[in-house]
């Protein structure tokens, strides 16, 4: 089990042809993804790798495929507008892997998914890997394993880190999702963690964290009270030096919340210990799993 | 990307908001000139790109020319936090009857663009949120529909209750300082503070405004605008060749991927008792080309006495990464021992490419850095 | 009974320190409408015919009142703004009289009452009037009577014609319903029709056209299917020439109807007869309620 | 509001729409002179407020600068429909490889800007409305959203599929056209036919835009636009005293407050055996100052023999159109019989003022309208 995907997510990639788009599209394949159509406008009638069919537009990859999941590799300036296309065509979930978007792209476009019911993770995102049944974006699939952890991460590379070291340590994962730490993104922290909660697949929580914003006091708050597993968490950014990424209007509306160290307090706070060091999670996550 | 104070007033005075005149000098002899055209009096501006500028003494009133030589003269070339005074600005002193905060920034939490306004301005309003958050009202602006008309004259009328002629330019104010915020692509738009004078004409007194990097293609004009000066040569470097770079105080030069990866490996440094020489995301979709400007970047930083590669890959490549150190040693005097972990996409590819190079491997991030801080200390 | 107002219809006026929201706002107190707030900015703290309290905004007034409604006079410029506002301050039922809002003002709005479940009528249009019950708009209260006819119009002084030659034959109104003749307008025909068909107070029903559009038509294809009670037509600008009111393309997207001749075909197909005269329609009524 | 095609034309310039060069004329010589500017071939094309200009002859290929002057006296003072032709466009004659149709309107059924496109380009839109719908897509535009990027494309595509080059041009056009539409303040934009050269150059060759007249307060330049020449010297007289009307052939003076009610008793004339002179709705609002203007436009028609009042006073006041009967009377030298139906809002205080004069009363508007087409027919 898995959160988001499940067997009968049928994905599209929009910007296929693309350097990226082709370099991971190939990637999910390869991990067995059920890749069913892509889309670039100019290059439909193409096929990609000798088996998906490309289409110049979303919708008509949409009604030729049955796709239902779209996965963005576009370039910034196009991107909001290919989430447009997406969840107009009929598609539940869209993955933009796309940095470097203009934020108010992404305040213009959430309202429209919202009124939709699409669920949009990223941008700026490595997106989600749920072992052995789909694999949707860029995330090395070498570093999974089967299982039921479940890992939600702002981060990205940090990510495959400490995915890498649960499945080193036989900790397999049930879904790894990168959600992206844009200030404007689709799949919040929140969103993560109640969708961990409602998976049956998913028997114990690994938040990683970072500077900045206060979705994990948000989310330590929602935990407390509604999510009886195992969670752990790790927060990047503690030696940071001040002012260098959030003007001080953010940290006003966040009512001075935002660094690591408001964020370990509300974090253990609420009974999630935080590690000190990546190499710390799954010691921690085997001693609550053990208690 | 911060602006100066004069730049944002030029982005507002073309959205119509009430800027008062003024122009920026870098001589004292050219602040008098713009005083004697102005008229007097007038005050004389540090133009930095941080906060506290008054206390600091970078902002002056002055009655005469003389006064205006003398402050101007004090205040260019002045160290405001680490940033040195290149320019002033110039613009008439107005009669203060009252002060107001006007700002907007993306929240997070709304994921809208929030309007922030207070009847205590002129003052920081950091103090004003800490001490008294009930004075400052907020809204969030759905995207959609835009500021409306009500909302800012309802806006207007928390500031100035009862007086509707000064909440109607409050709340005209709000809407072109939106209206600024949208077409500019703003980050963070901030007045403050807008004054009435005795006569109740309302004016935009200061205005800082920061520009989303990620939209700057959409404005060919806005990079005209950076301040190069303004930045750690170094930093300005780094944002030219595409990376995202902050200069540190330590000796272990860290190159990493990934902004969440590279703090836990600065986080990691420290843990085990090192110092990092700075923070360095060569980001995703790397090449070969980017990661020999980022070796250029922090072997120009002469404390740095070893460097850490932590890359593990999932856009970038590992083996883009390999190809660009090996690019790298050929072309730069490396004169500082190198670890390298890389883990990930085409890992093997660029273990081989790395095999026959004499780089110190590590295979986990800890061993990583423990070896980065011994041969830093080895070095020094 | 009525439609869209009842006893616990308690009425604010924006524009109400204007010429015409005065003289109107004075009609409504006099036949009894529970005014009960005026909204005119700057003119808040002054009262109104000394017992109506005039404040700065909507949101003030409701707050203070317990308004549920609004009456809207204010100038074109400012109506939408206006709509948006009572929208906003959560009133349930916004009437705006104001003629002249650009129609892509209305274009915009209407999503924004959508979202909240907002009833407009109007713009453009003499408003609602429900003997015994509220007056809302301009409709003159010394043509009506309670009784149990329902009647919707696209006209102003053409819905006072008609109900003054029901009211004359003894034919009380349960609601006189005014919706304006602008290219977008926030009820329609259609909705009118749905509310008189659920309201047990509405017996009898007569329509009001004009030329223009399909709102009749499609009106006339629900009643067939939907309505019971007996309902009359009228339809205005036979004898109009053509080309003076309606561009090609509209005729174009509402596929080619919009004539009173196709207006009538429609009506009569669906069993709804059309008076040639005003006169003709009480006799046609009275003729249908004996059946 | 409708323009002419040459201001249609600057309306879509202005918003980037791929226009080709041009200018108006009112005489040959003018047009020879924009003609031997331009360079050969032009198309002269008549500028007037009505269709079907080619079927009249009032467009015309040119190849040499005589036919320039041949054609352009021949159309100007030409009569098309009514409307005499008092200026010609002169624009280059382009190779036209494909023609199509784009449009947008405000669909009352949605409520919202509705987008026509359509490969069927260059011919009457109605007509391929009748005979082939399927060929006309169709899109309302969420005033919300806008016309996004891959609703235009989408549109693009459908009309040439599988050339993403050409839609991407028609993409750009309908998303250029739309925002004209939305600035504007238009009720109709229509270009047809949008062409491809040969070369593929895409090129929008006619504009047809009407403007809202509710939205003229926004846009003070438009008054501008608006032709004086081209309308019926009564109905531009209405229109200046705010008055809606229309000018018919009959001999019954009709003044009516609302549309409806004006158009239900042209209606009610009509079936007595009558004919309207004019449809005027003296609107809302009314003062007696517009009631003076109404009456003088309709008594310059010389075939007016009697005078028809019917007043249901709902905004408008009933004693306000009595003052202002009287007022009329008293100013202009009346001699047709004027029969006065006042009902409603103050109608008590209208029949005192009225008692006292020599107007027919009638209490219902048939009553009125059988004693006024009676009147008529003495006085004829």
């Amino acid at each position: 089990m898995a959160i988001f995907v499940n067997q009968d997510t049928r994905v599209l990639v929009q910007g296929i042809t693309g350097r990226d788009g082709s370099f991971h599209s190939k990637g999910m394949l390869d991990y067995g993804t059920k890749l069913v159509a892509g889309v670039t406008p100019g290059k439909g009638g193409q096929t990609f790798e000798g088996q998906v069919p490309v289409f110049d537009t979303v919708a008509d990859a949409v009604s030729e495929t049955g796709a239902n999941t779209s996965v963005i590799f576009v370039p910034p300036p196009f991107a909001s507008g290919a989430i447009y296309e997406a969840a107009d065509a009929g598609v539940e979930l869209i993955v933009c892997i796309t940095e470097g978007v203009p934020t108010l792209d992404m305040v213009k476009v959430m309202p429209y998914l919202r009124e939709r019911g699409v669920r949009l993770i990223g941008p700026n995102c490595p997106g989600l890997l749920a072992p052995g049944i789909a694999k949707l974006g860029i995330m090395p699939a070498s570093i999974v394993a089967p299982g039921k952890v479940g890992l939600v991460s702002r981060s990205g590379t940090l990510t495959y880190e400490v995915v890498w070291q649960l499945t080193s340590a036989g900790l397999g994962q049930s879904t790894c999702l990168g959600i992206g730490g844009d200030p404007v993104i689709g799949t919040t922290f929140m969103d993560a963690v109640e969708a961990f909660a409602a998976d049956p697949g998913t028997e114990a929580l690994v938040l990683i964290g970072e500077i900045g914003g206060d979705a994990e006091e948000t989310a330590a708050a929602y935990i407390q009270e509604h999510v009886d597993m195992p969670v752990v968490s790790f927060i990047a950014g503690r030696t940071a030096p001040p002012g260098k990424r959030m003007g001080h209007a953010g940290a006003i509306i966040t009512g001075g919340s935002g660094t690591a160290a408001d964020k370990t307090k509300a974090l253990e706070a609420a009974g999630i210990p935080v590690a000190p060091r990546a190499v710390d999670i799954v010691p921690l996550l085997r001693e609550r799993q053990g208690a | 990307m911060n602006i100066h104070e004069y730049q944002g007033r030029d982005v507002l005075r073309a959205h119509g908001l009430p800027v008062p005149p003024g122009q920026v000098a870098e001589t004292a002899a050219r602040a008098e000139a713009i005083a004697r055209e102005l008229g007097l009096p007038v005050m004389v501006k540090a133009q930095v790109l941080t906060g506290g500028r008054g206390k600091a003494g970078g902002v002056k009133f002055c009655a005469s020319l003389e006064d205006v030589t003398t402050h101007a003269g004090n205040i260019l070339g002045m160290d405001i936090k680490g940033h040195t005074v290149r320019k002033v600005l110039v613009t008439p002193a107005v009669d203060i009857a009252e002060e107001y905060y006007l700002g907007m920034l993306i929240d997070r939490r709304s994921g809208q663009v929030h309007v922030m306004a207070s009847a205590e301005g002129g003052v920081e309003i950091e103090q004003v949120a800490a001490d008294t958050p009930e004075l400052i009202h907020h809204l969030d602006v759905d995207p959609r529909f835009g500021l409306l008309d009500h909302q800012a004259l309802g806006l207007g009328l928390k500031l100035c209750p009862g007086e509707v002629k000064k909440a109607r330019q409050i709340g005209a104010a709000l809407q072109k300082l939106h209206a600024a915020f949208v077409d500019a692509d703003a980050s963070l738009a901030e007045i403050n503070p807008f004054i009435f004078t005795p006569d109740g004409e309302g004016l935009a007194i200061d205005a800082k405004v920061n520009l989303d990097d990620n939209a700057l293609f959409r404005h060919p004009e806005y990079p005209e605008m950076r301040d190069r000066l303004a930045e750690d040569p170094s930093e300005r470097q780094a944002r030219e060749a595409d990376l995202s770079f902050v200069k540190l105080s330590g000796n272990v030069g860290c190159l990493v991927n990934g902004a969440g990866l590279a703090m836990a490996t600065m986080d990691l440094v420290k843990h085990y008792g090192g110092e990092p020489a700075n923070f360095l995301d060569i980001g995703g979709s790397s090449n070969p080309e980017k990661v020999v400007n980022a070796l250029r970047i922090i072997l120009d930083d002469s404390e740095v006495k070893a460097i850490l590669f932590n890359i593990f890959g999932g856009i970038t490549r590992c083996d883009d990464v390999a190809q660009g150190i090996i690019q790298a040693a050929e072309q730069i005097d490396i004169d500082v021992p190198i670890v390298v972990r890389l883990t990930g996409t085409n890992e093997e590819e660029a273990r081989e490419l790395l095999a026959r190079t004499d780089l110190v491997a590590a295979t986990t991030m800890d061993e990583a850095v423990q070896k980065a801080i011994e041969l830093a200390g080895t070095a020094a």
